[in-house]
């Protein structure tokens, strides 16, 4: 039991800073401290993604070492031939064992490597999802100063007063001779 | 797991500092009024965040957090502050409950899934061993590149990064069409205010 | 800005603004043997001109790096990004195969080596460009909260 | 005409146009944006875009369709093969929505000319057609993509140059701003809880192609992580496609943002949404799973009942024409989640034909709507009274695409809601047959509210000059609006297409 709650301690407490930024974002009527909401919320999103790729004994994704000889940019002749020559081999067991390249690959981690390295595929997910949540942040806020100079104010509930005081001001414009829907 | 030995322990520790700074910093959020103390704290939540990426080995991520949420995030929060107000008002009463509610509903459910989720640094989970961990292998022969996040993401998911791409330029674009280039809008509003003067 | 009271931060940007953009650039050269690549080079890049118009005040910056050329690096770096696609359509490949670029043979990584290169490239110029178009759109504006009030 | 379509198409085209429809635009968009002037030649590039994207998708729909059933096109990006590289897998479902969003794509920019250039800002305007295209790339994108998290790049790509294209209507009506930013912030919040929901997919399964998802999900079963990822997938494409108590960021964002940009969202964007639901409930996650593990009809038929009635009943009540609309689009999204969640072919095609047609619709009311905006500056009933005698070819579009709305014979909207009402009781669902009968009803009543306005009342402003919208926009409306007539007198070609892309799914479902 101490084990399993051990083992998932770090998800939950990324979730409950997932659930602080969704608090923030909802409870607030200030636009700028919403959009903070929002991005603590996103930057939570990536933690429990990275929390994902991580592996007990691993390192960072950059092969080095014994993985990483031969294979630089300048030995590109001898990492065909190298290539060449794997890839026939490849081919060989493939054939043998009567499986698909998937299949293969389906195994204990990393068997091919002298090093244990971390996940990359989440790293390389939440790069983009860094970049998406700055865009919504800049765009959100741009949007937030053009309200400002509209309304003269970046509370929500205010601007939904005013709001309601104009569509109210046309209602009486268009049915001069009616009483207040409300 | 039968993990956490020596070095892993000192990596529990600094994980369990870590998030705990985080979740104070979080809750201070989300109490705050002043704008100036909420977009400074915004920023340190990313910078921390970062040293955390940091010790679970996502250098890329932790060098773009750092840049981008710490660094780029915070000046334009600051200069939108600059142009709108500096101090929120505090929530009305109907406007924390409801919420309080919904979120910790959320929160019920996620960590129900959790239940079924791999252990944390599980090396045998279906996310490591499959595709992720396969680019490790795949990447000397396919690209010829060390730094395996560097060949998934402008190769074998390059697709993304064109999206990503995509997303940064439709993000410039639509700040310039909202907010005018900066040196017109400059102009334009000095020129105005010599007008109302004169 | 109206008195000389950051004498000592100019002193020190002055010299370290070179040196910010030449980081940015060995970490998109050096993005495929260690971490970092276009897009961290972009932001740094943009940080370093950001950094400048802080110090020195928004004009001088404009001078330096105006916003047209800004605007025009966002969408060029799109563009090429896209373009080095197209590039592997014309060699016969599929979108943005970048092994198709040299029509080497095959187990070869020069295309993949140059593709990245440029496909990284572009993504430098697009976020370079798109951040400081931001930065300059929001600095742009014209405060209303005086400088007094702080 | 398969064939011919086939024979015609260069080689090269047709190898690589999956790939081609996306790359057009993204070269054009950033291009356009920033040429000088006052933005003809950008609105010129952007009807040529969108007029080969539709020639692409026709392209697509030959070759989908040329084998019997239905073939299924994959174009591995990068050349790297899935699950490894991202896959464009197009099937004769997202065949059928590449077709309707460049078509509309296309409609739209040629009768959007007029309507901006009253609406936007001369400097503007390049870059708002750039923006334009963005959006209209990342649409593109969601429904061509086969995997799911680059699904979610190109929802926030469409989503951010959404925002911007709705608040810029501001400079009609500052509420446009309130109205985009509660877009912004429910879009994005819909747009991370994706995000988690596909993290605790690839949690279970490892992958994220939806193909290879499909095959791994088959032995997750009882697995909570993939339960509340499926959760979270849900209320986050449901935001986006503005399902029933999600729908909040809906009515103010079309009522206030440009009238080009309302016209093209109402029938593009949502659609979109409801598409990647779609591909989501059938094709990645098992029909038994939805249907019996996460019962997904108990959650979904309410929601689409509810919507049809609560935002029918809403809509009748709304002064404001495009407001009236809204709620309406979002009524009408509800008879396509009913649909839906029968879970049978006959309901999935209902819904699909429906999709189709209310796009056809919506498109042709907005643009009609445009039309009187460019001409009388209003949007209010008010405004629109007298103006069948004014603006008789406008408002008899108008009427036709009302009519459809409404379900009357002879059109589009009769023919899918009868599919849908055979559909329901084929099922056994007779009572909910009854309720879109009833909601029909209210569509009469608020529909008929306008109508009225439009051919019976005064005008009540006399010195309104007789005033017809230019040929431009005329052109692109009656298009819509015969295509409205055309389907309801001989829907059997949109019938197959929707057909078909059940068939897809079913098939692929059952695997």
């Amino acid at each position: 039991m101490v084990e399993f709650i051990l083992e998932r301690g770090n998800y939950w407490a990324i979730i409950g800073l997932m659930m602080i930024g969704l608090y923030t974002l909802f409870s607030s009527t200030n636009l700028i401290k919403r959009l903070v909401g929002l991005s603590v919320f996103q930057t939570s999103i990536i933690l429990f993604y990275i929390s994902l790729s991580r592996i007990d004994g691993g390192t960072a994704p950059i092969l080095f070492g014994a993985d990483a000889k031969g294979h630089g940019g300048d030995h590109a002749e001898d990492v065909a031939a190298a290539a060449a020559h794997g890839a026939d081999a490849a081919h060989g067991v493939a054939a043998d064992a009567g499986h698909g390249v998937a299949d293969t690959a389906h195994g204990a981690a990393s068997h091919g490597l002298e090093h244990i390295y971390s996940n990359p595929l989440p790293h390389v997910l939440m790069l983009t999802a860094i970049v998406v949540g700055v865009a919504t942040l800049a765009v959100g806020l741009a949007i937030v100063v053009r309200i400002r100079e509209a309304y003269g104010t970046i509370e929500s509930d205010e601007i939904r007063e005013m709001d309601l005081e104009v569509a109210l001001a046309e209602y009486a414009h268009d049915h001069p001779g009616e009483a207040d829907p409300a | 797991m039968t993990g956490y030995e020596g070095a892993d322990l000192a990596i529990a520790l600094i994980n369990v500092v870590l998030l705990g700074l985080l979740f104070v910093i979080g809750v201070a959020i989300a109490r705050m009024r002043s704008l100036f103390a909420i977009v400074m704290l915004s920023g340190v939540y990313s910078l921390i965040s970062a040293t955390w990426f940091v010790a679970l080995d996502a250098v890329d991520v932790a060098f773009t957090e750092a840049a981008v949420g710490a660094g780029i995030s915070t000046a334009l929060l600051l200069g939108a502050m600059l142009l709108t107000s500096r101090t929120a008002k505090p929530e009305p009463r109907a406007m924390r409950i409801v919420p309080l509610f919904a979120v910790i509903a959320v929160g019920c459910m996620l960590v129900y899934a959790t239940i079924d989720l791999p252990a944390f640094g599980d090396p045998d989970s279906p996310a490591n061993t499959y595709v992720g961990t396969a680019y490790l292998e795949r990447t000397p022969e396919d690209i010829g590149v060390p730094n395996i996040v560097t060949a998934v993401l402008a190769s074998y998911r390059g697709f993304d990064t064109l999206g990503e791409t995509g997303v940064v330029f439709a993000a410039a674009l639509s700040v310039i069409l909202l907010l005018g280039f900066g040196e017109r809008s400059l102009s334009a509003s000095l020129r105005k205010k010599t007008d109302k003067k004169g | 800005m109206k008195t000389d009271h950051h004498v000592i931060l100019r002193v020190v940007a002055k010299p370290l603004i070179p040196i910010i953009s030449l980081f940015a650039l060995y970490v998109h050269f050096h993005g495929d043997y260690s971490p970092g690549g276009g897009f961290q080079a972009g932001v740094i890049i943009a940080v370093a001109v950001i950094l400048y118009s802080l110090i020195f005040g928004i004009t001088p910056a404009m001078r330096a790096v105006p916003p047209w050329f800004a605007r025009s690096l966002s969408a060029l770096g799109f563009i090429i990004f896209g373009a080095v696609g197209v590039w592997a359509l014309m060699m016969g490949g599929n979108y943005l195969d970048y092994d198709a670029l040299f029509n080497e043979e095959p187990g070869g990584h020069y295309g993949q080596h140059y593709g990245i290169l440029f496909v990284e490239l572009g993504v430098l110029f697009a976020v370079a460009g798109s951040m400081l178009s931001i930065f300059y759109a929001f600095a742009g504006r014209v405060t209303e909260i005086k400088d007094e009030d702080w | 005409m398969i064939d011919l379509i086939l024979q015609l198409a260069p080689a090269w085209a047709e190898a690589h146009a999956p790939a081609l429809i996306i790359v057009l635009p993204l070269l054009a968009g950033p291009i356009s944006a920033f040429l000088p002037g006052s933005g003809r030649i950008a609105w010129i590039m952007t009807m040529v875009v969108t007029a080969l994207c539709t020639l692409l998708s026709i392209i697509l729909l030959a070759q989908v369709r040329s084998v019997e059933g239905g073939a299924v096109i994959s174009y591995a990006m990068g050349g790297w093969a899935p699950p490894y590289g991202i896959e464009f897998r197009i099937d004769a479902l997202n065949v059928l929505v590449l077709m309707l969003v460049s078509f509309i794509a296309f409609l739209t920019s040629i009768f959007g000319w007029p309507t901006i250039r009253a609406e936007i800002n001369e400097e503007k305007r390049a870059m708002f057609f750039g923006a334009f295209q963005v959006c209209f790339m990342g649409l593109l994108g969601v429904a061509a993509t086969g995997d799911a998290f680059n699904l979610f790049v190109f929802l926030e790509l469409s989503s951010i140059a959404t925002y911007v294209l709705v608040a810029l209507g501001s400079g009609r009506d500052r509420r446009a701003l309130p109205a985009a930013i509660n877009y912004l912030l429910m879009g994005t919040i819909g747009a991370s809880f994706y995000v988690v929901g596909v993290g605790f997919l690839y949690a279970a399964t490892g992958t994220l192609n939806m193909a290879d998802l499909a095959i791994q999900l088959q032995d997750t079963s009882g697995n909570r992580a993939v339960q509340v990822g499926f959760a979270f997938i849900l209320v986050g494409l449901g935001l986006k496609a503005a399902m029933f108590p999600l729908h909040q960021w809906l009515p103010n964002a079309y009522t206030y943002s440009p009238s080009f940009v309302t016209a093209f969202l109402a029938a593009t964007a949502t659609k979109v949404a409801i598409y990647a639901l779609v591909r989501f409930l059938f094709s990645v996650f098992s029909l038994e799973f939805i249907f019996e593990g996460a019962s997904l009809a108990l959650i979904l038929t309410p929601m689409g009942i509810a919507a049809m009635l609560a935002c029918s009943f809403q809509a009748i009540f709304q002064t404001d024409v495009r407001r009236t609309l809204a709620y309406s689009s979002v009524a009408q999204v509800g008879y396509m989640l009913l649909g839906i969640s029968l879970g049978t072919a006959a309901g999935v095609s209902a819904g699909m034909f429906h999709l189709v047609n209310h796009a056809l619709m919506k498109g042709a009311l907005f643009m009609a709507v445009a039309g009187v905006v460019l001409t009388y500056q209003g949007t209010r009933i008010h405004d629109f009274a007298g103006l069948g005698r004014s603006a008789p070819w406008t408002m008899t579009a108008f009427a036709i695409a009302a009519l459809s709305l409404i379900g009357v014979p002879l059109t589009a909207g009769f023919q899918s809601k009868f599919a849908l009402v055979s559909a329901l009781l084929a099922s056994g669902w007779w009572w909910a047959a009854l309720i879109v009968v009833f909601s029909s009803v209210l569509a009469v009543v608020y529909m008929g509210r306008i109508l009225q306005a439009v051919f019976f009342k005064p005008p009540n402003n006399p010195q309104k000059r007789q005033k017809e919208a230019p040929m431009l926009l005329l052109g692109p409306l009656w298009v819509l609006a015969l295509a409205n007539l055309w389907i309801g007198i001989n829907g059997n070609f949109v019938v197959g297409l929707a057909n078909d892309a059940a068939q897809a799914l079913f098939i692929g479902g059952v695997r």
